[in-house]
């Protein structure tokens, strides 16, 4: 329960703060924290324009998004305190989840009959694919760790001991940040800032969205962010009591975002068709993540 | 009443061959069947007695003689509307007819004789007898095929022959000379083994002519092909069986010697490569009733190669052979109404025949079901017992050809018959189509139903006739 | 004296693979009737006579006169070209007819069997397997005739082996010759002679699979 | 007893009667034939799921030996499946084959081979005796086959039906095998004897002996490398034959590899791992494939090698965790494997049968000339869509339930897994995570191409939704789909039976596991049912806040083009260019291309023709090789009497002669040793 509301409130300020270390990398004093959400409001705010060609999918797609998003953050513990859903295995339940919102975004890309969204469509689907089982080895490498298989246990029972674990927890992070970097189609792997369509990845996908629908999306880009924020946080907090694990939750989420905003201004973006290596490339580590877990249960033998 | 059978077919046959009326040709043959089916009867109520010293109504011979007079009855049935169908000169339909009578008496007496001389000289007057019915419709091709026929018997014939001069050279040494096979088999420990090799050897040879069997195969084919598919019938089925007697009914004498094992080598040999060359040709043949020859050699082959692996085999061999007289019997028959419908025999210019015959297509299709031995067809279970007897003679690599060889011939065939079936044929006019009744059909599928039945639920009866003539052999 | 006679009889197989003629044939097929015809005078002397004459009769008459004769009208009739025209030259012919009969003579030479006289298996196992290939290698219908009857008179040499014991036997294969020399020729005189103008094999080879 | 040879008997009669009906008639005795049969199997399956298993003898012949019946919840489970297939599928059949009104003849041939079908189908859960049940097996092989060629004036439906036909004879030869070597050795064709035999054997031999048998039922049901004749059949066949096969055909495979996992006593440690590899890759290849083929029920056929897979990895999983005795892994793979079964079959014969609208609609099955059908006929597009989803394995529809048992089965594992086990384990979830990816990717391309964007091609004839009586069937399968999405715990309850059958355990023992994995299965229901909810609430606030905004249409934006024409759209193929250029080496796609060239290109084409690799390497080659090697044999009959009179002396002398030349080497060597 408590981590809804942590998420809910890092969400408000990450891209914010994404976007002002941009600013300020790039020498500029830039839009207040506070922005991102302001567009989102106003966005809500104003009516809505829609292709002809589309039909009701593309209607209702951003709010199943949306809702996914939700379900998700729904899943997401914080330290002692269970997610609001619960049980064995629930990552899975996570991870499906928001295969749901994928599944809709992407038909609704397809829904306008557009020339350029369903190349953003046929990208975000392959390239969330290959993201995907490097979370899942990640939670297997967990499980095998602490013996647990839902969210919680897992994090609880996780605690950092021998130096190999460090190694593996810094890996773990690194996975889970470019996950989250590829989940929101950020740097390196998608620029949200370009302006050619054609390289476009998630922004060229909601090119006909507008109003609501828009401001739905957005705000589900931010929150995804949250939560794979609060995920890495996970990894730290299990053991930690609430006065200072709530602070500390809020600090690596400003951290997170502090770096997020600096990969974009210090990366350039990859060569479309490099980031299939690159994603596959996760997956790897995370074997070796969980080669590491065997090896520190000692199972080699 | 063998001696009554004899000469009254025998009278019956010279009246038919004058006499060109057609309702006493029908009379004729109507008694003739009767007679057919009295001499039936009566071989089953005095069962394993001797008739005129040469012939015993044994089981075997029952069993095959009831094959026979269920076939016959069909065969002459559809001569006749053959004829009627395409109507010849009335000499040609006498000798027709005489041969065909002829033909079918030769082959029931040689079922039934007990002395292999008598064996061979039936067969002798079969060679003839259906000589001149492949020779019916008297043009280039039918000469050259009754000419093979002819020539390839004749000397099959002598093999046969040499083989019971060696016969009678491996008896000498056991001091009798009665040729009868209960004689042979009661000596078979004292025959000569050197003479009793050479003498299988030529005798089986010599009838693989008959059995269409390899090395002598070819003869049987043109012949089928040639001659008019209720002979066809009468060829592929049950004249088979009496080439299958006259091997099995020796071979009981070689298995109970020493040569056993060599003599099931020899078989053996012979019955695969026929299955092998029937695959070849399977594949090949684009006309329906060399394709139907083809299937039956490599049935001979599986019923051979039954015998060879003994065992459960023996009993598989002589079910699978009675059941394939059925099959492929109402196959040729239901091939003339098809002939009737698209006047030609090539699978190129035949098709969609579901559309112009249902009842006629519903055959073709049970028929084909049955012939692959697919389940629920009755040669499944005959086959999945050669199987079996297979697989307990330790003859896995050979199983194993086989069945690839049998699915290759199932592909085979059932393309072709599919074709038939449903592939509508270029440029062809249905429009003179004659509208074929379903009731010539029904003959058919009572054939294929019998083999279906007695192969899923054989009577006590049928099994205990089979284990009886199978009795000799070392088990 | 019956070995003279059957050496002679050997020797007119081996004339038969060089000969050119198909008149030749027909002579040969004669002298073999003849040879026959004293072969079973002095061999079957054990059984009744009325049997033994009969026997005779069909040697003599069938063999060495009718058969003969009839080939020879039938070669004028159809005015078939007088040349055998074998596949193989005449002196690989030999070769192969010799090395039948060497090889049935070490054949025989196996067999520990008292009852036989060996001669007569010698023979006639020779001369049905000449007459075998002689069908094989010769491209003439009517020479497949003549290779079927010397094959006859090998099978009723080795009938005559067992003559004595069995003379049945030896009627049986009296009663397959006369049949199916009747039936051969019968339809070789009726239809093939009118159908197929000069018989060549070749034009009997329309039946076939592919 | 009497309702059973009722059972056998009602059949026979409409077999029989049916040639002699009117349309109407045919269509509605064979309905009401199904119904009877459907109802009568069904209330016996139920009676023993809920009152454990019972058992018929019947007398038999000659033959077969004494026939015995019996039906557990193993069984049971599996005729509830065929049953709820065979009945949609039936109503939808009647309807989809009104098109085809004028070929009687045709129909009432399909029509016996429909009731043959689903009796065999059903005859083989219960059939306890082996000859009985190949033949039972080779009725049923035939009797699909006769369905599928319902369109068999076509030569390629042929073609595909013959090659159908043909491999299932394969299968059913192995399965022989399997038969004949157990009734060799035991002398019985009772499946009992098996049992027997693998006890009283060492393990090696039971492990032979079931590889034979999983070859046998590996071509029935899909895996790879016995798949070829799947994406051949299915669309050669008409619509609602197609769903069936898929849907209940292939499962039949499954039933009797899970049969024999009960009947053979083997090492089942070492089978898991077997079938978990050969699963795994069969899923993988499956979907692969999947993604690049135009032709829609090609490209599900393969979904159904994907979903096999998934179905023989719960098995492989269900089988270690019995080796190891770990009970709790055993169950949540068992269980998985056998709900996927119905899931997939719920799912798949749903897809096909929209399918099969789409097609009656237009014609034509090629995804590239399709499009925007949402308009023209939005029931079809919902229940694809709920399918589609389905099969994807995402909440809150049924597929995702399945599939999360048997990972979790995975994730189970690990706990007590040592290292191999643990890697294997790792790329088991690496193999189902990639197959779920790779069919999302999949069918938000199918879905998005043939119902979105703009008709890639104008067809001529207007298109139509199907009549609402047709839509039932298929709403009452969606319906089916999402409650057991919502609602797991208590499809588990069923399954659990069937489950226990497998591992083995009696009633009640279970009771522990069964209410673990039931409790997880519920959140996830209320989770699922949350999640509709929330959709729903937040569709509703979306209704709410934008009720009195400005809502204006205009054409979709081209970055700037301003004529867009349908022809601008994104293909399917371009949808998946990258994704095959990625696994391209893997894939086997011929490219037939006429490239943009000067200044004023003219025409220009690109022509994709995906194969299967795996198809020309293991049956195309060799078959060309057989046939080549047979044709050299051509020349025996060549018509020349010589030849023929030429077998038999080689025959005799070569008789002849070899024992001698044997004998005397022999002897040569014998006279060498003596040296």
């Amino acid at each position: 329960m408590l981590s809804l509301f942590l998420i809910v409130i890092a969400a408000f300020f990450f891209t914010g703060i994404v976007v002002r270390t941009k600013s300020l990398a790039s020498g500029r004093k830039g839009p207040g924290i506070m922005q991102p959400i302001k567009d989102v409001i106003r966005l809500f705010k104003k009516g809505a324009v829609y292709s002809k060609t589309s039909s009701i999918i593309f209607q209702i797609a951003p709010t199943i998004y949306f809702s996914s998003v939700v379900m998700a953050m729904l899943v997401v513990p914080f330290g002692q305190s269970k997610g609001l859903i619960s049980f064995n295995c629930d990552f899975i339940f996570f991870a499906y989840v928001l295969a749901l919102g994928k599944f809709f975004s992407i038909i609704s890309a397809l829904d306008t009959g557009s020339s350029f969204e369903g190349m953003g469509a046929s990208r975000e689907a392959l390239y969330s694919m290959f993201a995907e089982p490097a979370l899942f080895i990640l939670m297997g490498s967990f499980a095998l760790l602490t013996g647990y298989t839902s969210f919680q246990e897992i994090f609880a029972a996780l605690h950092i001991g021998s130096y190999l674990s460090y190694a593996l927890a810094t890996l773990a992070t690194f996975v889970l940040v470019m996950i989250a970097m590829i989940e929101n189609s950020r740097m390196p792997i998608d620029d949200p800032k370009t302006h050619l369509e054609l390289t476009m990845i998630h922004e060229v996908m909601i090119l006909d969205n507008s109003g609501f629908d828009l401001g739905l999306l957005l705000s589900a880009g931010y929150l995804k962010f949250a939560i794979y924020g609060a995920l890495i946080v996970n990894l730290f907090v299990g053991m930690v009591d609430y006065q200072y694990a709530i602070p500390l939750f809020f600090i690596i989420q400003f951290l997170m975002a502090v770096v997020v905003g600096l990969i974009e201004s210090f990366m350039a973006r990859f060569r479309m068709n490099h980031n299939a290596q690159f994603i596959v490339a996760l997956t790897s580590v995370s074997l070796l993540i969980f080669f590491g877990a065997i090896l520190i249960l000692g199972k080699f033998n | 009443m063998i001696g009554i059978y004899l000469i009254g077919a025998f009278s019956i046959v010279i009246g038919l061959f004058f006499i060109r009326n057609k309702q006493l040709t029908f009379g004729l043959l109507g008694l003739f069947l009767v007679l057919q089916w009295i001499l039936t009867f009566y071989s089953y109520n005095n069962l394993r007695s001797t008739d005129l010293t040469y012939f015993t109504y044994d089981s075997l011979a029952f069993l095959l003689l009831v094959t026979m007079s269920i076939i016959s009855v069909a065969a002459i049935f559809h001569s006749h509307i053959y004829l009627e169908d395409q109507p010849a000169p009335p000499e040609t339909r006498s000798i027709y007819y005489a041969s065909i009578v002829l033909l079918i008496t030769a082959i029931s007496a040689g079922y039934l004789a007990n002395h292999i001389a008598v064996t061979w000289i039936f067969t002798e007057i079969t060679t003839l007898s259906a000589s001149a019915l492949i020779y019916h419709h008297r043009n280039k091709l039918a000469l050259e095929g009754t000419w093979k026929y002819v020539f390839i018997c004749a000397i099959s014939i002598t093999f046969v022959f040499i083989g019971i001069l060696f016969l009678s050279l491996a008896l000498e040494q056991a001091g009798s000379q009665d040729l009868s096979y209960t004689n042979l088999v009661t000596n078979s420990a004292k025959l000569n083994p050197f003479w009793l090799r050479l003498a299988f050897l030529f005798i089986f040879t010599g009838f693989t002519a008959k059995l269409g069997l390899v090395p002598m195969f070819t003869a049987g084919i043109d012949a089928k092909d040639k001659a008019p598919a209720p002979v066809g019938a009468l060829l592929s089925s049950v004249l088979m069986n009496l080439g299958f007697v006259g091997i099995f009914r020796f071979y009981i004498v070689v298995a109970n010697t020493p040569l056993h094992h060599w003599a099931n080598m020899v078989i053996g040999i012979a019955a695969f490569l026929s299955v092998f060359v029937s695959t070849v040709y399977m594949i090949k043949v684009k006309n329906i009733k060399r394709m139907l020859a083809y299937s039956g050699i490599e049935h001979m082959g599986l019923v051979m190669l039954g015998v060879a692996a003994g065992g459960v085999g023996y009993y598989a061999a002589i079910l699978h052979i009675i059941l394939h007289a059925f099959v492929k019997s109402s196959l040729f028959l239901q091939f003339t109404q098809l002939y009737r419908v698209f006047q030609n025999k090539s699978i190129y210019n035949v098709g969609n025949y579901f559309k112009y015959n249902t009842a006629g297509a519903m055959v073709l299709l049970t028929g084909f079901i049955s012939a692959t031995a697919m389940p629920p067809s009755g040669l499944f279970v005959s086959e999945f017992m050669i199987f079996r007897s297979l697989f307990e003679a330790k003859q896995i690599i050979v199983l194993a050809a086989l069945l690839l060889l049998l699915t290759i011939i199932i592909w085979a065939f059932g393309k072709n018959i599919l074709k038939i079936l449903f592939v509508p044929p270029v440029d062809f006019d249905d429009s003179n189509v004659p509208k074929i009744s379903p009731w010539e059909s029904l003959s058919q599928f009572v054939l294929l139903a019998l083999a279906i039945y007695l192969g899923l639920n054989p009577p006590a009866e049928l099994v205990e006739l089979i284990k009886e003539s199978i009795m000799l052999l070392p088990q | 004296m019956i070995d003279v006679l059957l050496i002679v009889f050997i020797i007119t197989l081996f004339y038969l693979s060089i000969a050119n003629r198909l008149l030749s044939y027909t002579k040969v097929l004669a002298v073999q009737g003849v040879l026959l015809f004293f072969v079973v005078f002095l061999q079957l002397n054990e059984i009744n006579t009325l049997n033994l004459v009969l026997i005779m009769l069909e040697t003599i008459v069938f063999k060495a006169v009718a058969v003969p004769m009839f080939l020879a009208y039938l070669l004028r009739r159809n005015n078939i070209t007088r040349e055998a025209e074998p596949y193989l030259p005449n002196f690989v012919s030999l070769l192969i007819t010799t090395a039948i009969v060497i090889a049935t003579i070490l054949l025989s030479n196996s067999i520990k069997d008292t009852h036989l006289d060996k001669m007569f298996f010698v023979v006639a196992l020779s001369t049905i397997f000449s007459g075998l290939y002689i069908i094989a290698s010769r491209r003439k219908i009517i020479t497949h005739v003549m290779g079927y009857m010397i094959i006859e008179n090998g099978v009723f040499v080795l009938s005559l082996a067992v003559g004595n014991e069995m003379p049945h036997l030896v009627n049986l294969g009296i009663m397959l010759d006369i049949f199916a020399s009747v039936l051969i020729l019968g339809i070789f005189l009726n239809k093939i002679g009118d159908v197929f103008k000069d018989v060549d094999v070749e034009q009997l080879t329309n039946l076939k699979d592919y | 007893m009497s309702n059973i040879s009722a059972y056998l008997l009602m059949p026979l009669l409409a077999v029989v009667a049916i040639p002699f009906m009117k349309e109407k008639a045919k269509a509605i005795v064979t309905y009401l034939e199904l119904l009877l049969v459907a109802g009568l199997s069904s209330a016996i399956a139920i009676s023993a799921i809920v009152g454990g298993a019972e058992e018929y003898v019947f007398g038999g012949s000659a033959v077969t030996g004494p026939i015995r019946l019996q039906i557990d919840a193993l069984s049971a489970w599996f005729i509830l499946i065929i049953n709820i297939v065979f009945i949609t599928g039936g109503f939808y059949g009647i309807f989809y084959l009104k098109a085809y009104r004028e070929q009687q003849k045709q129909i009432s041939l399909h029509c016996i081979a429909f009731i043959v079908l689903h009796l065999s189908l059903v005859s083989l859960c219960v059939i306890q005796n082996s000859l009985v049940f190949l033949i039972t097996w080779e009725l049923m092989a035939l009797s699909a086959f006769i369905a599928v060629i319902f369109e068999g004036d076509k030569m390629s439906t042929l073609k595909a039906g013959i090659n159908y036909l043909i491999q299932s004879h394969v299968s059913i030869l192995f399965l022989m095998l399997g038969f004949i070597w157990v009734a060799v050795k035991t002398g019985s064709f009772d499946f009992a004897s098996i049992t027997e035999y693998s006890q009283s054997n060492p393990t090696s031999v039971g492990l032979f002996l079931f590889i034979c048998f999983f070859i046998g039922f590996a071509f029935k049901a899909g895996f790879i490398p016995f798949h070829t004749w799947l994406p051949h059949a299915h669309p050669a066949a008409p619509t609602h034959i197609s769903g069936i096969m898929s849907g209940v055909l292939i499962k039949i495979g499954i039933y009797g590899i899970m049969r024999m996992l009960v009947l053979i006593k083997t090492d089942y440690t070492s089978i898991g791992y077997f079938i978990l590899i050969i699963s795994a890759i069969s899923g993988l290849y499956g979907v692969m494939l999947a993604i690049i083929q135009h032709n829609v029920k090609k490209l599900l056929a393969y979904h159904s090698i994907e979903n096999i897979g998934i179905i023989g990895m719960g098995i492989g999983i269900g089988c270690i965790g019995l080796g190891n005795g770990n009970q709790l892994v055993a169950w949540l793979g068992f269980s998985g494997a056998l709900l996927h079964t119905l899931n997939h079959a719920l799912f798949k014969s749903l897809l096909f049968y929209t399918v099969g609208i789409v097609y009656q609609a237009t014609h034509t099955l090629n995804i590239e000339h399709l499009g925007g059908l949402i308009k023209k006929m939005p029931h079809t597009t919902l229940l694809f869509l709920i399918a589609a989803v389905a099969i994807c394995g995402i909440p809150p529809l049924n597929g995702f339930v399945s599939e999360f048992l048997i990972y979790s089965s995975l994730y189970q594992w690990v706990q007590n897994a040592t290292l191999v086990p643990l890697i294997v384990i790792i790329f088991s979830t690496l193999a189902l995570v990639l197959i779920g990816g790779l069919a999302l990717f999949c069918f938000t391309k199918a879905f998005g191409t043939i119902f979105l964007g703009e008709p890639r091609k104008k067809f001529v004839h207007g298109i139509h939704e199907a009549p609402a009586i047709q839509r039932i069937p298929l709403y009452f399968i969606a319906l089916l789909i999402v409650g057991i999405g919502i609602f797991p715990q208590g499809f588990f309850g069923v399954v659990s039976h069937a489950t226990s059958v497998l591992t083995g355990n009696r009633v009640g023992e279970f009771a522990p596991i069964q209410g673990s994995i039931a409790d997880t299965l519920q959140y996830i229901g209320l989770a699922s049912t949350g999640f509709i909810v929330l959709i729903v609430l937040m569709f509703l606030l979306r209704k709410l806040v934008t009720k009195n905004r400005v809502t204006t249409s205009s054409v979709t934006w081209g970055c700037g083009y301003v004529s867009p024409t349908p022809k601008l759209q994104y293909t399917a193929s371009s949808y998946v260019r990258s994704y095959s250029k990625l696994f391209g080496h893997l894939l086997l796609i011929g490219q037939k291309e006429k490239p943009v060239s000067g200044i004023f290109p003219e025409h220009a084409a690109l022509k994709t023709h995906p194969y299967d690799r795996l198809e020309k390497s293991l049956i195309d080659r060799p078959i060309r090789g057989i046939k080549s090697f047979l044709g050299k044999f051509v020349f025996l009959n060549n018509g020349k009497l010589q030849f023929s009179i030429l077998y038999g002396i080689i025959f005799i002398i070569s008789l002849i002669m070899i024992p001698l030349v044997y004998g005397l080497i022999l002897d040569f060597f014998e006279f060498i040793k003596q040296l």
